[in-house]
This record gives C-alpha cells, structure tokens and sequence, in this order.
C-alpha cells in the first residue's frame, strides 16, 4: 500500500526534523561562549498565562534600564571599555515549573546573572535554581515574606516585602483623623494575599485598633456575603489583601449593599490601570500602599534623575504610566549597573566573579530614582531591600493617586472619611 | 447571638446568588438532559457573554442592559452552529462517544478562553450600567441589590420561557421526543438535526445573556469562566440532569449554603463545602436532590 | 492489537537497532544538551508518564477520572510533609506517597466506581477540588503559603549523595520512572489477560460480568494502579521543584493536560501516551520559541483538540497507523455536513 | 421430576420496576439436559428473567437455585464461574479486542494454566468454525460471527447451564442453522440451554419444553404443540396490544 509507506516516510522525515531542531537548540544552548563584550542578563518572567499583565510591567520594567543605559551611557563601563547590557527573556507560563525550566534556560544560555520573575509562588522555584548554580537573582518584583525566610544566598529583592508595605501603609491609614477605632481584614487565601491581610492585622493591632474580623477565603467566591458581614460588623475601616480582580469583586459587591466604612485599603495594584477600567465607577476614594509612585519626592541620581523623569521615560517608552513593580525593576537593573562596576570584571563573569558580585550587592548602597537600595543581611529579611519607604496613596476622583501618608511624604490631604457611594 | 439583621441579609445574599446560578442553571440543565452535552464550554459562553458587554456597552452609552438582545441573536446563531459539531463527534462509530463530546467542549473552551486572553489580555473589564446600580432598601429585611435581583428575575423569567416552550409549543415537543429516543423521533418525521439546533442555540443564548447580567454584577475577566462552568455543573447536579424544575431549588440551596458557610462558618471553606455536597450528592442520590432527574449513564 | 507493533512495523531495517538508538539518545541525553535540556527532557518524560497513568484508567477502563491530578498533588504533598514537617528523607516520603495513594485510592473507588460516564466524571473533579480547597486550609500542607522543600545532597536517603538534586539526577530518576510505567502498562495492559479483562468492561460491562469478570475489582484494581503511579511522579516533582503549592499541584490543569494528552495520542493505546505527552508538552513549554511569548497556544490547542475529536478520534497513534486517511476526511466531512441540516 | 436432576430453579422470583411488576412470582424448573424455550409477547418479562436469574437485577421477591445451591443475589461474575453463561438480547462482542483476546477475558475458577487456556480458546474456534478470523478485531466482524463468538466466550465457562436471549435474531439463515446444529452439539454433550427466541420455526425444532411469559407472570409449560393450543396462551398472544403476526405460535 503506497499510502503507508508515504506515511512512513513522512513520519520518519518529521521525527528527524525534530530531533534536529531539539538537537541544534540545544547547541545553541551551550553557546553564550567566552568571546562575549555584552553583559547577558536572563530575565525569567511571566509573558503568558494569569501573570502576564504582571510579567509585562516586570518586563518594561527591566528593559527600561538596559535600554537607558545602552543609549546614553553605551552601557556599563568597565577598565575604560563600555560593555553593552542584552536582557533576554524566558517565559515562566505564570507556573512555578515552567519558571524554574526558564531560568535554568537562562543560565544554559550563558547569563552573567538573572532578573527575577513576577509573583511570589514562581519565585520560590527561581531561587533555587538560582541557588544551584550560584548565579546572582534580583527580582523587581516578588513580595511575599516567605522568600527572604528561606535565607538563599544567590537571591536579591529590591521591592520590601509585603509585611511591611501591608504594615506601614496601614499604620499611617491609622492615624488619619477623626482616627478609626475600629478594622474589619480580609484577605484572598494566596501566599502573597494572605502575607499581605497578616501585615494589616498586625498593624492594627500594634496601634490598638479594634480588629473586628479577620478573614480569607478563596478567590472565586461571592463577596456579598463578605461584604454583609462586615456591613454588620460596622468597622470604621476595611482592610483588604488580594489581587486587583478581588478589590473590583470587593468594592462592586459593598456599593450594591452600600456598605461604607470611612476608608477601604486595598494592596496590591489600586493605582494601576486594571483596578481602575475593572471597578469603573467605584474606584474613586480607594486607598492603597505603594513604594513609589511619579509623583513622590526621592532625590533620584543614577541613570534617571527623579522619579518623574523615570515615569516620563516610561510613559513616552510605552504610553503608560509606570507603576511601583515597573520601577522596583527598573531599579534591580540599577543595581546591577552598579554592582558590576564596583566588581569591575570584563563579560562574561566567571564563577568566582559572580560570587564576587554577591559579596558587593550584600554591601551595596545605590540612590536611585526608586530611591536608596540596600539590601538586608541576615535574619527574616535577608537580602531583601526593606528600606524604601512605604507610601499610602488614595486614588482621585479622576483616577489618578496621591500619596495622603505617611506626613512627612504626603503630598495632598485625604478624602476621608469618603463619601457613601450614593453620595459621589 | 444570631444578629436578625445579619439573617435576613444573608438569606436575601444567598437567594440572588442563587438567581445567578438559576440563569447558568437554565440552559445547562436543556444542554445536559436534553440534548445529552456535557458542555465544558459553558462557563466560557459565560465569559465571552461579558467581554461582549465590556466592549459593546459603550456603545450604547454606557449601559450593558442594551447590549443583551445583541448577544441572545449571536449567541443563538453560534450556538446553533456549534450544536452539529458536537452532535457529530458523539455519535457515529467512535469510540469514547461520551468523552470526545466532553472533550470537544473542553477544546472549545480552551479556544475561547484562549482568544479571549490573547486579544484582551489578562485585565478584568468593567461592563456598565447605569440602570443596574445601587441597592433597594427594604426595612426591616435588607437590601436588594439592583443588578442581582433583575439577574434573578431574568434566570427564573428565562427558566419559565423554557417550560413553557419545551411542554406548550410545537417545537418544544419535538425536542422533548428528540430526548427521548432520537431514533424514534427521525421515524416519526422530526428533522433532529434542526431542533437539536434550535435547543442548543437557545441554550448558548440564555447562557451567553447571563454572561452580561454577570459582568455587570461583578465584572469581565478571561479567567472567569472556569468557577462558572463548577457551577453549572453543581447546578444540575443538584437539581437532577435534565430536570428543568429542579434548577431553582438547586440555585437556592446553592446560593443559601455559599453565603451561611461563609458567613457563619468560614469564608475560606465556602468551596471545599459546595464542591464536598456535589461529591456527596453525587454518590448518595444521583438524580439530584429531589431525585427526580433521570438516572442515565 | 498491541499499541506499539503497528508503527514499528513500518520502521525500515532491523527494529531493534532503531530501539537502541533511542535508547542511547535518552540516556545520553543530559550529557549532549546540558542541564536546560535536561530538564525539558525530564518533564516531557514526566507528563508522559503521567498521560500513561490516566490513560490506565481513561484509556484502557474507559473511565473519565476528571480527578487524576489529585493523585499527582497528594503524591507531592505527602513527600513534601514527610521531608518538611518530620524531616525525613525523600525516600520516606516516596514510601508514603504510594501508601497514602493507594490508601486514597482504594476508598475512593468503593464509592464511586459505581457511578459510570459524566457522573462519574463530575464526582472525581469535585473531589479533586475538595481535596484542593482542603489543602488550602490545612496546616500540615503549609495551607496557603505552599510548602518548601529542603535541598541538599542528602535529603535522598539521609546520607549526602553527591550526585543527587541535579537535573542530570532527576532526569534519569524520571527516565526511569516513565520506563518503568511503560513496561507496567505493557505487560499488564497489553501482553497479560488482566488487560483483557479491563478492556472487556471498558467496551460492555454486563457482557463481562457475565463472563465471569469480577469487574467492580478490576475497576478498582486499575484505578489504584493509575493512582499510586501518579502519585509516585508527583513526590519525584515536589522534590525536584521544591516549592508546592495546593493551586499549582493540585489546579485541575493538572488532569487537563493527561487527559489532552492520551486523547491526543491515542486512548487506550500503549505508545498513545508517549506522542501526547511529547506534542502537548513541547507545544506548551516551547510556545515561547515557536510562538513568540503569547498565549497564542491557548486557542491553538484548543483547535487542536477540537480538530482531532472530530476527524481523528483515535489520534496521533490512528494517524501513524494508517487509520485516517484522506477518504475517511472526505467521508467525515460529508456526514457532519449533512447535521447541517438548520432551515 | 426429580429433584436431583433440576439444574435451575426459580421459586416465587418477582422483579418490580416502581409500579411495574416485570416479573411475577415466576416458578420454573429446568431439567438438567434440556432445551427449555422461553416465549411470550414483548414485554412479558422474559429478558427480565434472565437478568434477575443471572445477577444483574436484585430480585424483590423469590429464590433462585442452580445445581441445587441458593444464589439468589448472587453477583454475575459469581454465577458465572460456577457455570451459569449467558448471552444478551444485542450482541456485544468487545469490540477494540480480536476474537482470541474475546475469549480469553473470560475468567474462571479452575485454575487452569494459561497454556490450557489457549489451547480450549483454540478448540473453541475450531469446534464453531470461526478459527479462521481468530486475530480479527471484533469491531470488524458481521453480526453473524459476533453472534458465534459470544457463543464461544460463554463457551470458555465450561458452562453446565447456557441461557441464550435471541440467538438467532438478526441472523441470516445458513448461519442460523449453523448456531442451531452447534446448540444441538452442545447439548448432546450435556449442557443445558435456556433460550429466549422469536422465532417460532426455531423454538419448534429446538426446545425440549417451552415456557410461556405473559405480563410478568409464568402461564404455562409443555412441549412446543401443547403450549400452542393452550387457550391462556392463545389469548396473550392475540388479544394483547403487543402482538404481532410472526409471534402467533402455530
């Protein structure tokens, strides 16, 4: 039968195709060799799948900086040669195994060091592999507490973990007057939401505050009935942990039953375009905790003078606004850029340069537009950068956030308490 | 130590998610008894629902509500094209009749869920109305939300059109025969392709409507269509597959145990719960929980 | 018709030089591409052996266990547990995961293997997710925040192992475990009259118990096995990946993708699984070299299923066997043109 | 009728679908040796019988004996391995199987090594003419073949009773004479058969006694022309709403 035997053919051509294919990638991967006068950073982030939004703002972020540099500095200089930077990506799939697949890809593939991927859970399988082949990690990104625990020693962060962002935005929600006596918290049950509803609880609780409930529950569930027993509960204030898509769920769900407490504050991503186009019309008055936003005062220095200049490079680059996650990473990038000088080693590092590299960020302290990175030895915080101050922000009527806290760092008077939403 | 107030809240929250479910319920429930689909697309239909109320809403100033006789034509007329691929892939000489219908939809839903993604992107929309917002206070029980008290009302109003139909017209006669023996009812003249059609477009419509009901309770997200497919299915699982009466009872039981769990047990078991009584149910009393669906394999 | 014969048939010159060939292609393998490689190669063989292992139960016993992937996660989870919480060796773990599994497995099954086609289906899903939701909130999982593994060259069986947490380790740990689950299912499913009989109720049940089948037992029998081997590759992942978390090895993709990948490669076939695994694996790990970064592969394949449900039932195995050929398109065609039949 | 001699006994037997009876307190004894035919309009509850005899229905009411010992409740596979086989109404070969691995899904009880096994397989196929076909997928085969080898399965129990729901239906003639001579065969070699027929030719030429069904209920017994001028069964035949013209005896 002359059908099969074309069958075959075509079955063996296509497996041979195949296994050339697999076969050259895999030389290729070996490649990256010696004669390299670029500085190869593998960035590992989400470019697919329910992390991507998340993973392209870490990817603007990270090719923010090397593009700055490369245009006006020509890139890094070391011993009077300038040495481009090339950022290359692999994709995490927002999965942890994929992730850990991408970095090791990256490492294959000759990194000098990696820039770290979005979220916490793909995080914790990036930092071993990281970890294994004693290659430099920095994340711009990740937030939960449980990846400094781990104590990993090639692993860097340049965003404070969520326990204090949680806590400090929270604190200084605080202490707005007429001063709340009493918080309803509540929280997604996800790693980093659950970190985050922790931080908020314990603020309360250290100011004093009546912490009427604290609560998770999944994701997907209806939060009316979250939002009636908190309505019962008539706190003066209602803390929330949770993704974007959970605050619209929330404040959807509180104007239907008109529940209003004087303030929500609500962490992660309140002033990002998401929560703003997912809550519409209920957005405005939302308060929110960020470590940087356009509009706060840092004294800037290396590579972007302010952090508006930064925003305005940003947003000509891409066309819209930068947000703390673009920014931490952009910074992890400045941090390297500096790091590298001071290690002043010619691409592509060799082993003993890159455990060189650790010893320098561990004592590194970089004021950048982001404001001043330096990095924890040590203890629950190790190496993460836990001294860029928090900042509590409310969103406008159009929109548009101000930070409102804490005083030394406001730049505008709070709406509070907000207006009932059959008031706005 | 039970707050009244509190009570009659939650009972009132739980009823109109229950009204959500019925709408999902609904046509879900024609899909499986009827027609003998298990659509894992379902909550994709949904999805796709609300995306097109994100998107076309603003064209009709703002308001979703307008956008929904848009969606029951489309919806009817893809539903209505989709039906004989799946009638196809489960019947004939394959084997696995079942799971390649099972696994059609699963691919579907892949396809939409997918697509969507790739042109929104992963960000949830806002679907608008300014008809729908807001809270009607009744003293001395609580407050009706507007949108979800009119979802209801459209879940029950489109379960009665259904009955209607399906025991009162022609039409719905021929797809009653259809679902009873399909052989039977090509001897009998019925054009089975045709009805089979019909029902499952009407099916796609309800659902796909529902999809902007619920994008304007709650909002547009690619992602969203998974926990309504886990739905619909709790849905005629508990009602009984294939009957159409049971579906209020299971929205209420549904939306009831959701809210009292996650009020007076814990927010965080609300889904161990449900997706534990649909296992329970299933094992105990197969055809629902008035045991009135059809027992079928 | 044993799976593989067909196909192998065809293999011009001696089959066995093509076996030994690709023989010494997988255990070459790390030493050839390196350590990324290495680890694309030991996840495809893992997803091959998982998409194995539902295909016992799918596949062979015609079962629709839309639940598989628990099996995978409570594999991870009872390693994770024994390492973390009691600080035992990984091989501790590996011993408990098959107990616990099996344990599992076997009051699962009393249950609801009574139950048949979509119910049964159904019921296996909510108690994956039941079991997921409960691993959210309990503690001994590390509830919300996942578990994390120690690593270090002596978590394998309490003494430091040099070659141990690799990926060239785990690439031959998970070449081994697929082997293995490969020849399982070709002696018992293929060579060995218990596969007979399994197929015998896949195909009508009563007609099988009236030939003596006690078919309630072989059910249970195949669905324990198809458990425990799921479980064994979950340990061996959580090992390896040394984070879990209840949304990542127990999030029903898990099942998604075994049962894609058998019905793409071919149900209840023995090399069925291998081509699934492969194409569904690849497709999805390497969209970003294929693709670009999108998520493109999404709808792509989800046309890909949809396509072979209606004009390759039986898969890639039914393609390579000469099965479909351009006459059964053509007639597929005509039929499904005629059920459009709407005015 | 001696005692010792009654392969199958059914006493009092009664199946209930909700308000239906399908079968009414059903007394029956078959003789070991025998062809015993079982006949009655659609409905009458005769295919119920078998799956109440055989296992797969719980009956409500009555006993079933088979050699002598109590196995009412029994679970198919059970009965099977003590040498009660049967066939359905709707043949049901497994179809993605070849007619060798058909028959040796069978299990028994005997013990016997797996040589043996093949071997009697061999006989079998031999012994029914199909031998031929014996590594054809099933799935392939007419429906005359699947019927001989869903004899030839049953045939693997070494069974002492066989009970046959429609043999011959759906069959082309040469082939059913085919099926008749090998129950001949069969039976001359000692195993009894209970068959459910349509066919009034083939109920004539091969029962040795014939049990009339009607509306759940055991009417009558006697051999094929007693039975047929029995007025009770007359009146089933024809004044039911069921009956058609080739069901009339005589």
């Amino acid at each position: 039968m002359p059908r099969k035997h074309d069958d075959r053919r075509t079955f063996l051509k296509s497996v041979g195709a195949a296994a050339t294919t697999v076969g050259l990638a895999g030389c290729a991967g070996l490649g990256g060799g010696p004669e390299r006068d670029t500085f190869l950073l593998g960035a590992v982030t989400s470019l697919s799948g329910d992390l991507r939004f998340g993973g392209g703002v870490t990817q603007r972020g990270y090719d923010m900086w090397a593009d700055t540099i490369n245009r006006e500095q020509g890139g890094i200089e070391i011993g009077g040669d300038t040495y481009e930077v090339e950022v290359e990506y692999a994709d995490a799939q927002s999965n942890p195994s994929a992730g850990a697949d991408a970095a090791s890809q990256m490492i294959n593939d000759g990194a000098d060091a990696l820039l770290g991927p979005y979220s916490s859970n793909v995080t914790l399988s990036v930092c071993p592999i990281a970890e294994q082949n004693s290659i430099p990690h920095i994340t711009g990104s990740a937030e939960s507490p449980q990846i400094w625990q781990e104590g990993y020693e090639y692993s860097f962060g340049t965003i404070p973990t969520v326990s204090i962002i949680g806590n400090e935005a929270t604190s200084a929600l605080l202490n707005l007057e007429p001063q709340p006596e009493s918080v309803y918290v509540t929280g997604v049950n996800e790693p980093f939401s659950e970190a985050t509803a922790v931080s908020m609880r314990t603020a309360a609780e250290d100011a004093g505050v009546t912490v009427e409930n604290y609560e998770l529950f999944p994701r997907d569930t209806d939060y009316t009935n979250v939002v009636s027993a908190a309505q019962n509960a008539d706190p003066d204030l209602h803390l929330h942990g949770g993704h974007i898509g959970s605050h619209v769920d929330l404040v959807s769900a509180a104007s239907q039953l008109g529940y209003t407490p004087n303030g929500f504050l609500m962490h992660y991503g309140v002033n990002t375009g998401s929560y703003k186009e997912g809550a519409g019309a209920q957005a405005p008055y939302t308060f929110g905790a960020t470590v940087w936003i356009p509009s706060v005062d840092r004294s800037g220095g290396v590579l972007f003078d302010s952090p508006q200049a930064y925003a305005d490079a940003a947003e000509a680059a891409y066309g819209s606004a930068p947000d703390y996650t673009q920014a931490g990473s952009t910074a992890a990038g400045i941090v390297y850029q500096e790091a590298l000088k001071e290690l002043n080693a010619a691409p592509p590092l060799s082993q003993d340069d890159k455990d060189e590299l650790i010893g320098i960020l561990e004592e590194i302290e970089v004021n950048t537009f982001y404001g001043n990175v330096t990095f924890e030895v040590g203890g629950e915080y190790h190496h993460n950068n836990i001294n860029t101050q928090t900042l509590l922000i409310q969103l406008g009527e159009d929109g548009s956030p101000t930070i409102v806290g804490p005083e030394d760092a406001a730049t505008g008077e709070p709406n509070y308490p907000v207006p009932a939403w059959d008031e706005r | 130590m039970v707050d009244i107030g509190l009570f009659t809240q939650i009972v009132i929250n739980g009823l109109l998610l229950g009204g959500i479910y019925v709408t999902i319920g609904v046509g879900f429930s024609l899909a499986f008894g009827v027609l003998e689909v298990v659509d894992f697309a379902v909550g994709e239909y949904v999805m796709v629902g609300a995306f097109m109320g994100a998107v076309l809403a603003p064209l009709f100033g703002a308001e979703g509500v307008f956008v929904i006789p848009i969606v029951l034509v489309v919806f009817f007329a893809v539903g209505a094209l989709i039906q004989p691929l799946i009638h196809h892939v489960t019947t004939g000489d394959r084997p696995h009749p079942l799971l390649m219908g099972l696994v059609f939809t699963f691919g579907l839903a892949t396809f939409l869920r997918g697509s969507v993604l790739t042109i929104f992107g992963p960000n949830s929309q806002d679907v608008p109305s300014s008809l729908l917002t807001g809270g009607i206070e009744v003293p001395g029980l609580g407050t009706f939300p507007v949108v979800r008290t009119v979802t209801a009302v459209f879940g029950v109003t489109g379960l009665a059109v259904f009955m209607y139909y399906l025991y009162r017209t022609r039409g719905g006669m021929a797809i009653r025969a259809i679902a009873e023996d399909r052989t039977n009812a090509r001897l009998m003249g019925i054009n089975i392709n045709r009805y089979q059609s019909i029902a499952y477009g009407a099916y796609a419509a309800l659902t796909g409507s529902a999809g902007v009901f619920i994008g304007m309770t709650f909002n547009a997200s690619p992602g969203m269509g998974l926990q309504y497919t886990a739905f619909a299915f709790f849905m005629v699982v508990l009602a009984g597959m294939g009957y159409l009466p049971g579906v209020i009872v299971a929205g209420i039981v549904l939306g009831l145990t959701q809210s009292f769990t996650a009020v007076y047990i814990s927010g965080n078991a609300v889904l161990l719960v449900l997706f534990a009584i649909i296992y329970v149910v299933l094992l105990v009393s197969p055809a629902g929980i008035l045991g009135k669906g059809e027992w079928a394999t | 018709m044993s799976g593989s014969a067909p196909v192998l048939d065809r293999l011009p010159g001696d089959r066995r030089y093509w076996f030994l060939a690709l023989g010494v292609l997988l255990l070459a393998w790390p030493f050839l591409f390196g350590s990324f490689w290495a680890r694309i190669g030991l996840g495809a063989l893992m997803w091959i052996g998982l998409a194995q292992s539902w295909n016992m139960i799918g596949g062979y016993a015609g079962y629709l266990d839309f639940g598989h992937g628990a099996y995978f996660g409570i594999g991870g989870f009872a390693a994770g547990i024994a390492m973390v919480q009691f600080g035992y060796p990984f091989v501790v773990g590996f011993a408990l995961a098959i107990v616990v599994a099996a344990v599992l497995a076997y009051l699962v099954a009393v249950p609801t293997l009574r139950l048949t086609g979509a119910y049964f289906a159904i019921a296996t899903w909510a108690l994956a997710e039941s079991i997921k939701q409960a691993a959210l909130i309990l503690e001994i999982t590390g509830g919300t925040f996942g578990l994390s593994l120690p690593r270090s060259p002596d978590t394998f069986i309490g003494i430091a192992v040099p070659f141990a947490i690799s990926e060239t380790f785990f690439y031959y740990v998970m070449l081994l475990l697929c082997a293995a689950t490969m020849l399982v299912t070709y002696v018992l499913f293929e060579r060995h009259e218990f596969g007979y009989r399994v197929k015998a109720l896949r195909d009508d049940q009563d007609a099988a118990e009236s030939l003596g089948i006690d078919t309630t037992r072989v059910k249970r029998q195949v669905y324990v096995l198809s458990c425990v081997v799921a479980a064994v590759f979950g340990s061996v992942y959580a090992w390896y990946i040394v984070f879990i978390h209840p949304n990542d090895i127990l999030a029903p993709i898990v099942t998604d993708r075994m049962v894609i990948m058998a019905l793409l490669g071919g149900l209840g076939t023995l090399t069925g699984p291998i081509f699934g695994g492969l194409l569904v694996f690849l497709l999805q790990r390497l969209s970003s070299v294929f693709l670009g970064s999108s998520t493109f592969y999404l709808p792509l394949i989800g046309t890909l299923i949809m396509i072979t449900v209606l004009f390759a039932p039986s898969g890639i195995i039914g393609i390579l066997r000469g099965e479909i050929g351009r006459d059964d398109v053509r007639k597929n065609l005509k039929e499904l043109g005629e059920k459009f039949d709407l005015l | 009728m001696s005692d010792g001699d009654t392969i199958l006994k059914t006493t009092d037997l009664t199946k209930r679908f909700g308000a239906l009876t399908a079968n009414d307190e059903i007394s029956l004894a078959v003789e070991r040796g025998e062809i015993r035919g079982i006949i009655g309009p659609n409905g009458s509850g005769k295919t119920t019988f078998f799956n109440t005899v055989t296992g797969f229905y719980e009956p409500d009411g009555g006993s079933v004996h088979f050699n002598g010992e109590e196995v009412t409740g029994w679970e198919p596979h059970r009965l099977a391995r003590r040498g009660l086989g049967r066939t359905f109404q709707i043949v049901s070969p497994f179809k993605n199987m070849t007619v060798r691995q058909n028959m040796l899904a069978v299990q028994t009880d005997d013990g016997r090594s797996r040589e043996e096994k093949r071997e009697r397989v061999g006989e079998i196929l031999e012994f029914l003419e199909i031998d031929h076909i014996a590594d054809n997928e099933a799935r392939g085969m007419s429906g005359g073949q699947q019927k001989l080898l869903e004899l030839g399965r049953v045939l693997m129990l070494d069974p002492e009773l066989v009970m046959l729901d429609e043999p011959a239906a759906g069959v082309n003639p040469a082939l059913e004479e085919r099926i008749m001579d090998h129950i001949h065969e069969l039976n001359d070699e000692g195993t009894t058969f209970v068959v459910i027929e349509h066919d009034m030719h083939v109920m004539k030429t091969l029962a040795d006694t014939v049990s009339v069904f009607d509306s759940g209920r055991h009417i009558a017994q006697g051999d094929f022309e007693e039975v047929s001028q029995n007025e009770d069964v007359r009146k089933a035949y024809l004044g039911g709403t069921t009956a058609e013209d080739d069901e009339v005896p005589v």
